[in-house]
């Protein structure tokens, strides 16, 4: 009897660690699915006109995306500029002045912030730059990158910054170092690496959102920097494309997406690989 | 690079600090002393941290003071009538709610169990040269752009459910409601799959992380009792049920707003219908289709609403997992009183 | 909270007290042997001697694993203390016993005395004392330690009238020499037990009231 | 190996005195340890243990840190393999059988153990985490249950504290209590030898006090062996004590004599704090 | 107050023995409290501490977990008001002036602390630690920190360990020299009195011994106040002792005094091991 | 590592050593006073026992402390027992020498003697073995110590052949019975003396050897 349960014990066990296992594969399977079909539809539609050509009208092959990448990058600037400060600064308050009501209340919107999908951002872009300026502008985009930005930033910042052991904030405080000092040289320095991974993080996740442009910066066929037009962008531009009848565009939709899963993926690996994963639990 | 911009304030407040010569001090409300430089440091934050508090009342505001117009027309009416008809200006939101929850339980029920099976593989299981390579893709699986999986979804997945798996499963299963009608592809199931396959990622690697951070003494404690691997693995489940369970509604929360892969796969058909295989639609995907196309002003406060709702959501979702937490962490605090 | 370390003390104690016991049978034996003139008895305190010897060695054996395995402070360690040193002032009370008991035999061979002079009166006084020194001990009585610290003096007394009693003895009758000097010895001998039992009191001083009263060690300090 | 002449019972036994020394002789070596050395990875962590552990009595392990006494301690239940890569070799014999010829699940049944930091699963009700071993282990005949948790918790001094609220969650306990939770739970499956990874650091001096105390019961059925970085515990509680030095047992005697008069210099410098 | 005698020097100084006793006067109460109650929100923590500490001495505070031992300490450098909701009540006097009349940044600057976990900023070098204070404190003169930092590591017996790896990270230090790394640190700044909560209650008994002689070098130049759990540490080391519990100071005398003769039963229970 | 509990070691060493410095000097006074009929040497030794007990209760003090401060164990511990009882062992001798130096006075008083007997061999001997137990003791040699425990039985002899030729000298010479007893009593006390020197020789070897040897423990051991 004894002996049976014993067996019926090892048995269980190793058949739901074999189901893990299997989760494991499950996973995977659509990982390699993406990777395979982007590879091998993407970079044979690569070229280096892509990069450096415009877009051409239906119906003429060739061309490139040279506008949406650059767009890209102005957008999500826009959005670091906004969200950068904020971030940073409210992080360390929570972090360190944060128990309180007020900190309370600020985490709690926080992570409703960060919680809100990034279509609603778009919607609020909209109705805040849009709506007055009465037309799509790069500034609306950003404006919804930066909000979409700012939770994350706060918030790795804020758990980054706690997870300096609160030892050596007392350590310098008795030292004699003022806090504010303690702050900035003493736990902002010893998380730095994994503040300004968050950032980059943050960066890599505005630079593939789609949603909240499509209807701030909308999009632009033609080559263009300024803010107050609007203002293609890559992520757009393959949704566009994706979504058409012609297989030309499709096939640049396929690059599209390769470049950015290319950059997206070298960003946020290069970040992980250097910090080792240290924070990674608190990123996502 | 990134980095450059965070030394900017901080250069700034040393230059604060030699302005404020440390001779003086502040008296504080207690009548104990205090540094000024603290003072200004922490009104300095605090003054940002309360940007945030203005930017979520603003954007409330904002989509209330838009959505007016809809709310007067069709109040509480919006949310359980089906007509969307911008030709007549009539509006009713019930198939987008319907579809957001469906579509997002469905990726729940397929996510969860396979999330936890990796997470439990990745700490109990998997030997160190397997665990790294296979976390490291489960965290690539999370920093695909969503519109990538909306491509894919589009191009490879919806064609090969609707050619193989959708006939499969109504042939074997069809006697369900669930599962019965034409294989289209696109539609709730489509959507179920290509949001667990986005969330599966984020539960997977925040449970992994929660399961890491229980401490080795709770299994090994069991072991040493003459447990199994596996019931050792079950002790560390229930110990860190309440971060998984944080995990399992984060997901929820980015399976209701994922926006772009969901409209690519869908359907996008405002009808409520019993078959996964039926086309939907979401809250998010009718304003990522027809934003830009809205011209009237009861549209656009139509679709205003629709966003608020979504906030409104997810405003609820954050309470119900802050307020979870927090029922667990100050019970915990009780018992060690 | 109970603690097995107080069983220990409390049995290092049980053990003192029996070694003390034993040691008062001794001197008692040791003067019954003369006032009977039985030879029986002296013997047994050679004995008891060899048992003694054993104890000391035991109890002092105890006592330093107590202080190496237990790290005894404040009551415990003094009671510690006071317990060695009781020990090591027993084992010598053991060894005048045993030499007055020599005295005896030497004694028992020469014809009988017809006058122990003060030695019964010594021999009382000084099982007295011993009695009580013990029993303020078990009691942790430290005024009965102090009766003992008082009562010295009488038997320092009673041993100078001793010796000068057996000196005329000795002038009186030139044929009991080696007598006079057995009885001076014994007399020495039973003295240096007082002595020894006013220590005993003064380590149950020192253990039950942390004050040191040996060589009137409180004047010595005030003096200076 | 040596023989030893048994276990300390109080220092002075006044009806044994003159036979003090023989005592009770030993009956049975619980565990012996032969030429066991471990390995992580490259690192040999402890090299050729040799020792034997007498049934009912208290064995310490002392030396300094990283000498290699946690591993060797979990070498005996059989924990040290679950560290990725660590490899072990020579033989760990429980009543002559070696136990690494078992099951690992059922030899920790027979050795029970008791970690550094209190750690009672918190989910769990104060008789839950005493019946979890049992529940584990399959057994689940409620009276029986209840009956062995009363009986685990008189054992560890803890069950007048928490009868009336075995209900409720253990985390909720003290320190000190926690730790005697840990240890009821260890004992309600009925191990054979209970290894201690320096139980009471983490704790004050009073619940220490306590723990201590509650050993002397143990041992009366249990045969412990226990790690401790506090010499002073080691001489208050053990019968015995092994110095590891670098990985290696440098002494291992009746307790009374490494603290009193030990036979190696580096035991001797180690003891009196000389070392280093 | 009590006035006391002086501080140990040695048990036996051979010139001075008829005059043992007197030795050397107490020059100057370093720190005195009066009346010192302690809170957290509406907790008490603390209740009329009433203390004198005697430069150039060692002062152990002793009692059981939660007596309030590290918020008292806490109090002294106006570390206990960085927790929320905290209060105190009565005065500090550090050389005679409150300290809660002085700005905390200057106080602590006076008054170091050492923490019970060895604590270096991982970012920096062993130099930069020590270097910390001075320069977050405006000192920018090359020189004159090296020489701090040289003297501050000798100070701390740390120096010859690691004069040929100061640049290297403070965290690969072990243990013990990471505690060192931090009195270190203390010291750099120039500090009058340093605090010491439960310095080696994280170090195995070699390293603990390495920084208990280091005390015995410090209290020199430093008044230290000492929090340990462990009662023979506080023995060992102290001068004086102070037994808290339940918040109150129960006993505060020479150290001898307290562990030979403790004038209050509770005293006397606690250190022998009775308590509780 | 070199340990501040080793300076009060060692401190505790170098006073036990001054005591013994100044009991040898009060047995050597006691003795020359004798010899050379100096009434100020004998009551030199009066004045030094006042400092020797005071010795002896600041060592007590101080061992005390070290017990209860420094929790001392294996050789540490030894040695404080040792010097615990070398300590006390000291104490005895001193006053032994007072008990000398008293009989001196005594003497003194009274007619010079043409022979003072054994005497002065006995008084050479028991210096030595004073000084060579003391020697050990600082040289932690315990061969030495070994030479001391042998000597012993030289003493013992030279005692008791004192005693029976100053029986013979009282038989001889009536008159100088009081004298015949304070030789005797010098005597006595040179014994007890040497016995004394024994038991540190004893002390030392248990420090250094961890081995007890008084009692002759191991035979007894064995033999049981
Ligand atoms: N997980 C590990 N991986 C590699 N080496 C290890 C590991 N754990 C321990 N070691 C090494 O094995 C040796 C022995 O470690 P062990 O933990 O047994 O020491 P210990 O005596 O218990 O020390 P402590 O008193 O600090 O607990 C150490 O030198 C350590 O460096
Ligand atoms: N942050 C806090 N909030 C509320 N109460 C606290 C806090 N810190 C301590 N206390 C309370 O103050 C009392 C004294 O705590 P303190 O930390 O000074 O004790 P301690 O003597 O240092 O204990 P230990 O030996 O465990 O360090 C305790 O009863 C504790 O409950
Ligand atoms: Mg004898
Ligand atoms: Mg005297
Ligand atoms: O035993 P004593 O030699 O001191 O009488």
């Amino acid at each position: 009897m004894d002996n049976y349960r014993f067996h019926f014990r090892k048995f269980t066990s190793l058949f739901m660690f074999t189901l893990c296992g299997v989760s494991v594969l499950i996973a995977l399977v659509p990982l390699v699915l993406i990777f395979y079909r982007t590879v091998a539809f993407g970079f044979s539609a690569i070229n280096w006109d892509f990069f450096t050509q415009m877009p051409k009208p239906v119906g003429e092959s060739g061309g490139g995306l040279a506008n949406a990448i650059v767009g890209t990058m102005i957008l999500v600037g826009l959005g670091s500029c906004m969200s950068l400060p904020v971030g940073i600064m409210a992080g360390i308050y929570l972090a360190e002045y944060g128990d309180n009501w007020f900190g309370q209340s600020v985490r709690f919107l926080t992570d409703v912030l960060n919680g809100i999908p990034s279509i609603v951002t778009g919607v609020v872009a909209y109705t805040v730059v849009v709506l007055p300026m009465k037309h799509f502008s790069a500034y609306a985009g950003g404006v919804a990158l930066g909000i979409l930005m700012i939770p994350t930033i706060t918030r790795t910042t804020e758990e980054i910054l706690r997870t300096v052991p609160h030892s050596l904030r007392e350590a310098a405080l008795a030292l004699g170092i003022p806090r504010w000092k303690t702050s900035l040289q003493i736990v902002l320095r010893t998380a730095m690496s994994g503040v300004v991974t968050g950032i980059l993080l943050a960066v890599a996740r505005a630079a593939g959102e789609t949603a909240p442009l499509l209807f701030t910066a909308l999009n632009n066929r033609f080559w263009n920097t300024s803010m107050n037009q609007p203002m293609a962008s890559l992520t757009v531009f393959i949704y566009n494309y994706a979504v058409s009848p012609f297989d030309d565009w499709i096939a640049q939709a396929w690059a599209g997406t390769f470049v950015l899963m290319t950059l997206i993926l070298l960003l946020s690996l290069t970040v992980r690989l250097a910090t080792r994963n240290k924070f990674a639990g608190n990123l996502l | 690079m990134v980095g450059h911009l965070l030394v900017r304030p901080l250069y700034f407040l040393q230059i604060m600090e030699s302005i404020i010569t440390a001779q003086h001090t502040f008296k504080a409300s207690k009548g104990r002393l205090i540094n000024p430089g603290d003072l200004i440091f922490k009104n300095l934050t605090r003054f940002f941290a309360a940007l945030i508090l203005v930017l979520v009342v603003l954007m409330a505001y904002e989509m209330i003071r838009t959505s007016a117009l809809s709310w007067n027309k069709f109040g509480f009416n919006f949310f359980i009538r089906s007509v969307w008809d911008p030709v007549q200006d009539e509006y009713g939101a019930l198939p987008f709610i319907y579809g957001t929850l469906v579509s997002s339980l469905l990726s729940i029920v397929i996510a969860v169990p396979l999330s936890l099976g990796i997470a439990v593989f990745l700490t109990e299981v998997a030997p160190r040269w397997l665990e790294r390579p296979v976390s490291f893709f489960v965290e690539m699986l999370a920093g695909i752009p969503s519109i990538v999986y909306g491509v894919w979804g589009f191009f490879v997945m919806v064609p090969w459910l609707r050619s193989t798996v959708e006939p499969f499963i109504s042939k074997h299963l069809g006697f369900i409601p669930l599962f019965r009608g034409a294989p289209y592809g696109v539609g709730m199931l489509a959507a179920g799959i290509i949001l667990s396959i986005m969330i599966l990622p984020i539960i997977a690697s925040i449970s992994r992380d929660v399961l890491k951070a229980v401490p080795r003494s709770q299994t090994e404690a069991a072991l040493a009792l003459g447990s199994t691997r596996w019931q050792a693995t079950r002790i560390a489940l229930a110990y860190s049920r309440s971060g998984i369970f944080g995990a399992v509604i984060l997901g929820l929360g980015r399976a209701i707003g994922e926006t772009m892969a969901v409209t690519m796969v869908i359907g996008n058909r405002p009808t409520i219908s019993a078959s996964l295989f039926e086309p939907g639609y979401t809250m998010a995907s009718v304003l990522a289709n027809e934003f830009t196309e809205a011209t009237s002003e009861m549209y656009i406060s139509a679709l205003v609403e629709i966003a608020l709702t979504l906030f409104i959501i997810t405003i609820i979702i954050n309470s119900f997992a802050r307020l979870l937490m927090w029922s667990v962490t100050s019970n915990e605090r009780a018992q060690k009183a | 909270m109970d603690r097995h370390f107080q069983h220990e003390l409390e049995s290092l104690k049980t053990i003192l007290i029996k070694m003390g016991s034993i040691v008062e049978e001794n001197i008692t034996n040791a003067l019954q042997a003369l006032l009977d003139r039985n030879e029986s008895l002296a013997q047994k305190v050679f004995e008891n001697e060899v048992r003694i010897n054993t104890l000391e060695l035991e109890i002092d054996n105890a006592i330093i694993d107590l202080l190496a395995l237990q790290q005894p402070v404040a009551s415990d360690l003094r009671f510690i203390i006071a317990a060695q040193k009781i020990n090591n002032d027993l084992e010598r009370i053991g060894d005048h016993a045993v030499n007055i008991a020599e005295s005896d035999l030497n004694l028992l061979k020469m014809k009988p005395l017809d006058t122990l002079l003060e030695l019964p009166k010594m021999v009382v006084t000084t099982k007295i004392m011993l009695r009580s020194a013990l029993d303020s001990f078990i009691l942790l009585d430290p005024k009965m330690a102090q009766i003992v610290l008082e009562t010295d003096d009488q038997i320092d007394n009673l041993n100078r009238s001793m010796t000068t009693e057996v000196i005329e003895m000795l002038r009186a009758d030139k044929r009991s020499i080696e007598c006079g000097l057995e009885l001076i010895r014994i007399s020495r001998n039973l003295e240096r037990v007082a002595d020894i039992a006013t220590n005993i009191a003064e380590d149950v001083i020192f253990h039950t009231q942390a004050r040191v009263v040996k060589h009137h060690a409180e004047e010595v300090k005030n003096q200076n | 190996m040596r023989d030893y002449p048994g276990t300390r019972q109080t220092l002075i036994d006044i009806d044994t005195i003159p036979e003090k020394g023989k005592g009770v002789p030993v009956d049975h070596n619980k565990i012996v340890a032969e030429n066991v050395s471990a390995f992580f990875g490259k690192v040999q962590a402890i090299r050729d243990i040799q020792i034997s552990i007498p049934e009912n009595s208290i064995v310490a392990i002392i030396g300094p840190s990283g000498c290699g006494k946690s591993t060797f301690l979990r070498s005996i239940n059989r924990m040290h393999e679950l560290v990725h890569g660590t490899r072990i070799t020579g033989k760990i014999l429980l009543d002559g059988e070696d136990v690494y010829s078992i099951d690992p699940v059922l030899i920790r049944k027979k050795i029970g153990m008791v970690f550094q930091k209190p750690n009672p699963f918190p989910t769990m009700s104060i008789f839950d985490n005493v019946a979890a071993g049992l529940r584990m282990g399959g057994t689940h005949d409620r009276k029986n249950i209840a009956e062995i948790v009363e009986r685990s918790l008189q054992q560890a001094a803890l069950w007048n504290e928490v009868k009336d609220s075995l209900s409720k969650s253990g985390v909720g306990l003290s320190g000190g209590q926690q730790q005697r939770l840990c240890i009821a739970r260890a004992l309600a499956v009925n191990p054979e030898v209970i290894l201690m990874d320096e139980p009471a650091s983490a704790l004050d001096p009073i619940a220490t006090a306590k723990i201590e105390e509650l050993l002397f019961e143990l041992k009366k059925r249990y045969t412990i062996v226990i790690v401790t970085h506090n010499m002073q515990q080691a001489a208050r509680v053990s019968d015995y004590t092994a110095f590891f030095y670098m990985g290696e047992l440098i002494e291992y005697d009746v307790t009374k004599k490494i603290f009193t008069a030990p036979s190696m210099k580096q035991t001797e410098d180690y003891v009196t704090g000389r070392f280093g």
